[in-house]
């Protein structure tokens, strides 16, 4: 199932979802492995910012039924150490890389596109306009005209395929996801994750080190499939869905539903190949389908 | 290193024993994985029913050292806290367990012909074991437990000094008691239990200047560094327990968080 | 843990969410226990429309990870219907009765509430502008001066308390649940179900009649709890908290993050008298709570 | 009235039996509830680990007509087609049952003196066995299935005329093709089973204008009327297949959707 997105040549349609899988710490803990079973058709990699950031106090986590919620707080080296320290260790993986930015106004995100696209190693980029750990994050992404001038701004920087990643806490995803095409986005990705809170059972004050962080996991796969049918209805460039994929027929769903390439989060903690595993039995969903289909 | 590295694959063991040991539950399984290093840890999911417990909980999979590996088998001792170790402890031989590790960073040796002393807490012996076991001339080992229900499974431990909260079993009074009496110039401590006696343990041994390596838990997702949920504060800022841990230099953190 | 709810006199704040309990069904199912036993402290009845509806085709029903999607789509006898039939058999339940209505204009609403609010039976009433399923929900309840231009038109034609229940598909409820308030609305509730969807496991086709539908149950639960701390402090008023609620803890924490009722819908599916047990549950730990507090 | 009142109450019921029947599962439980009448239904859920299935499922509770009641114990035929019928079915003696009910309405008496004459298909058979032990004279019994093993499950019935699709058992071919030999003036159809053979029964029923009450199946939450979810089209609109049904008028129906 070899996949054209927007310019980026994947094996097959299925990636991971930026924040969910560090390659780095994978070969350390892994090895070599890493490198020739590469589970995903291209490497997303986690939100960068331009400053280094710790993240968020932990507790960072907390289980939900059937997810999770998450108050990482966008952890990273900052934008010199990501291209200095990072990149050339990404540079060995066996697909194409995906970097995700994001930044805390337009002149940042300029800075970050103009920077991480000027490297060979980098196939494409993902606007993060939809953290709900950090302030900006909703904001940008939760308004089309917000959205359509932070891709008027940064779209110039490159030729490079332009992703923008859509929030899920919005009114109109529809709108935002037309205003970055219009503004001249090459694809969109959607769902990041849905504002959630979890409470200490114990003491009842916020568990979260942050307050409240974001829900992913299956509990939001039918959410994630409502938003990406859509949006698919509403743009013609391609769009990449995700949340709660767990299997094949999860992500043949969502490529029923218009996405054109799949990514894998929270799966991946419970089995580090899910990526690959989940490809598979998507692959053999689309060679029965073709079978039914006397191709 | 005192790591090592695990199959790039979650797999598919088999339950092949299962038993109390006073009121901790011994699990057993078949691996055909790599030797792990005391203190390394694996990511433990019950192959049916994962799930549908309280709250419809578990939907991750749990993190656990291991406790003894020998003859293509891997023992882990659980404590039942929650619906994952509940989940765990229902297992009975011939079940499907999902397993991920060799994971993380074991004990390191002790430096400088250091006397190692193992101080382990409640059900924070487990990863002691397999370093006890690789250690000769045998170390002295400090345990502390609730009680003698809890205590059994010192048990595992040759010759270990042991005491409880409640005085029903050894010695009556906390571990961090029985420390502070072997506590001297020439040990390296390798401490694992509850947050509070690892944080007493830390700044004992911060006081004294003795180095401690204590194997810390935390709340996980992945465990492999995909999700950057584990971290604990250390002088250099948060670093993950699952990939730069779960065995820390006491002298390295800023403090031992509460969960 | 007598609650006094905008001025509708509880004997505890658990009551049943709008839709997901039909108390004339139970009578005919259990008989006249639903009376002496009734597991809810109102009785909040299902949505009704000027106009009669049959509601969706079906099927009607999805089943999620730790949830339920429904396209319902609001069937009720309608305004004249739920008045001749529905009503006086209602005013035999034992408990302050809440009627929620929704109409396609403020108009209709206007209808609906002055019609409503005149019959002595009708204890309050809760303005539905947050359904999925029906267009104008989504429209009016996501949009703060949609909102309040509603409730101000609504407003003037009764004394009887006015809840407003909030839709979660939307940008900023919080906003939305201010205007309400300024307009004159007497609480909020939410969460209303998140929009949602499933395929036909073999076509690949949506699975529910309606095409989309909504989420509910376990699922949304840390969405929830974030959306309703959110609006409890960014309103005066009283907040009615539902989604996912399932035990006397998640009763518990809504209540914790400022909500002064729990609603239960979709728990009551698996159990009618969820609402009992959760009751029981929440007085408990209000109670270990007040020992623990030396009080 | 061909409905008893239930127990305002989920009860929990302890499994008292439980054994394959063909290709079947017969689950047998405890009851103190009240007597049932026949084509009556029950939820049922797992007390324990109900979810952590397939895709994170069983959430809610199933329907099941019940198939034996007596002593009290109430029976239930189960076929295997998804994480909550799974879980069902891997219940043993002495594990624990949430049940609701008796819930909807039940077969009603024959009108006019008629010979009442019952046709089931595959694990639609469930519903006519009370109905078929209740009546006196017996009634003739048309059963269907797929093939022998699920076949098996006839032997409950006293003197069933049987085909199966294979021919592995009984008659070759289908049901309804039995129905058409058997379909007379003076006969009333009772019949439950898949979709497209109750649709079949309705339209041939529905010309030769003979009475028939079929008991049909739906995607249910509830149970008690208390989602809307499981609604057919009736010739007066929709109605609740838990509290209208699930034995309907065959003339009522608009269509017997096809789930
Ligand atoms: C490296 C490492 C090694 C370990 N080794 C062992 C071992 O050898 N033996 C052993 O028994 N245990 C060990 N543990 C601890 C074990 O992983 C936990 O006890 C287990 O994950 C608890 O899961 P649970 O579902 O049973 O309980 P949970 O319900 O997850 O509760 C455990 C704790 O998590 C918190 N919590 C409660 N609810 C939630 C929620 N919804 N989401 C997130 N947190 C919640 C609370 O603080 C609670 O006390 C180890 C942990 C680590 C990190
Ligand atoms: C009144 C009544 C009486 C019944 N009596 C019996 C009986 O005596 N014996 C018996 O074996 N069965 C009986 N049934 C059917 C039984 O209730 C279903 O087989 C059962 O609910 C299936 O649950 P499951 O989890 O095993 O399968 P599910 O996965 O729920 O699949 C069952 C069907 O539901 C659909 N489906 C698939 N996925 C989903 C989803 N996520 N959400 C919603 N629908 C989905 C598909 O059409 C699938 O074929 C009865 C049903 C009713 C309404
Ligand atoms: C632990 C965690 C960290 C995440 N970090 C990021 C991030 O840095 N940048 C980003 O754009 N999305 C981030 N996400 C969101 C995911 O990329 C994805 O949109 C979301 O989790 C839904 O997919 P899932 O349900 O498959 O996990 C993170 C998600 C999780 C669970
Ligand atoms: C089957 C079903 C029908 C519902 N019908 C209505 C309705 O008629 N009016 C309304 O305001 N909300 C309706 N709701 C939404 C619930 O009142 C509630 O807001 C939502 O289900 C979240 O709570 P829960 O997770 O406890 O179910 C319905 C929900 C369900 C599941
Ligand atoms: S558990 Fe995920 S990074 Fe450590
Ligand atoms: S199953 Fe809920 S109304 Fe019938």
């Amino acid at each position: 199932m070899r996949t054209d997105l927007c310019g980026i040549e994947l094996e097959h349609p299925v990636i991971n979802a930026s924040g969910t899988w560090d390659a780095i710490a994978a070969l350390r803990t892994f090895g070599d492995e890493v490198l020739t079973r590469f589970p995903f058709a291209a490497f997303v990699s986690k939100t960068i910012t331009l400053e280094p950031r710790q993240g968020n106090p932990p507790p960072r986590l907390w289980e939900t039924p059937a997810g999770l919620i998450n108050s990482i707080g966008l952890p990273n080296k900052g934008l010199a150490g990501y291209l200095e320290h990072d990149l050339p260790v990404l540079a060995r993986l066996p697909v194409p890389l995906i970097v995700n930015v994001m930044g805390f106004t337009r002149e940042e995100v300029a800075t970050l596109v103009a920077a991480v696209a000027e490297r060979d190693e980098v196939a494409g980029l993902e606007l993060n306009v939809s953290c709900p750990n950090v302030e900006s994050g909703l904001i940008m992404g939760a308004d089309p005209s917000e959205t359509a001038a932070l891709v008027e701004r940064v779209r110039p920087l490159t030729s490079k395929p332009l992703v923008v990643k859509l929030t899920p806490n919005a009114t109109d995803p529809p709108a935002v996801a037309r205003a970055a095409q219009d503004a001249g986005a090459d694809a969109v990705s959607l769902i990041n994750t849905l504002r959630g809170m979890a409470l200490h059972p114990g003491t009842g004050e916020p568990w979260l080190g942050a307050g409240t962080g974001g829900v992913s996991g299956p509990a939001i796969r039918a959410i994630a499939l409502a938003q990406v049918a859509q949006v698919s209805q509403s743009v013609s460039i391609p769009v990449i869905g995700m949340g709660g994929v767990e299997s094949g027929a999860d992500a043949h769903a969502l490529m029923a539903a218009g996405a054109a390439a799949v990514a894998v989060g929270t799966a991946s903690f419970r089995d580090p190949r899910a990526g690959a595993r989940i490809r598979v039995e998507l692959e053999e969903l689309a060679r029965k389908e073709r079978v039914s289909a006397g191709a | 290193m005192n790591r090592t590295v695990a199959p790039f694959d979650r797999r598919l063991s088999t339950v092949t024993g299962a038993e109390a040991i006073g009121a901790y539950r011994l699990l057993r399984c078949s691996d055909e994985g790599p030797e792990p290093r005391p203190g390394q840890f694996y990511m433990l999911a019950a192959a049916e029913r994962w799930g549908g417990g309280q709250d419809e909980r578990p939907y991750l999979p749990r993190a656990f050292s291991y406790l003894r590996r020998s003859g293509g088998e891997l023992e882990f001792l659980l404590e039942d806290v929650g619906p994952g170790t509940r989940r765990l402890s229902e297992l009975r031989p011939g079940d499907g367990l999902w397993l991920l590790g060799p994971l993380g960073s074991g004990f390191a040796a002790p430096r400088d012909g250091r006397e190692p002393l193992l101080v382990g807490g409640g059900i924070g012996i487990v990863p002691l074991l397999p370093l006890h076991t690789s250690l000769s001339p045998p170390a002295e080992v400090l345990l502390g437990f609730r009680d003698a229900g809890h205590a059994a499974a010192a048990a595992l431990f040759d010759g270990a000094t042991v005491c409880t909260d409640d005085g029903s079993e050894g010695q009556h009074g906390l571990v961090t008691e029985l420390l502070d009496e072997h506590l001297d110039d020439h040990v390296e401590v390798y401490a694992c239990g509850p947050p509070a006696m690892l944080e007493a343990v830390r700044l004992m041994t911060g006081e004294r200047d003795v180095p401690a390596q204590l194997a810390l838990e935390s709340g996980m997702a992945c465990g492999f560094g995909a999700c950057f949920g584990c971290v604990v504060p250390t002088r250099e800022g948060y670093v993950r327990v699952c990939v730069d841990g779960p065995v820390l230099e006491a002298r390295d953190l800023e403090a031992v968080p509460a969960h």
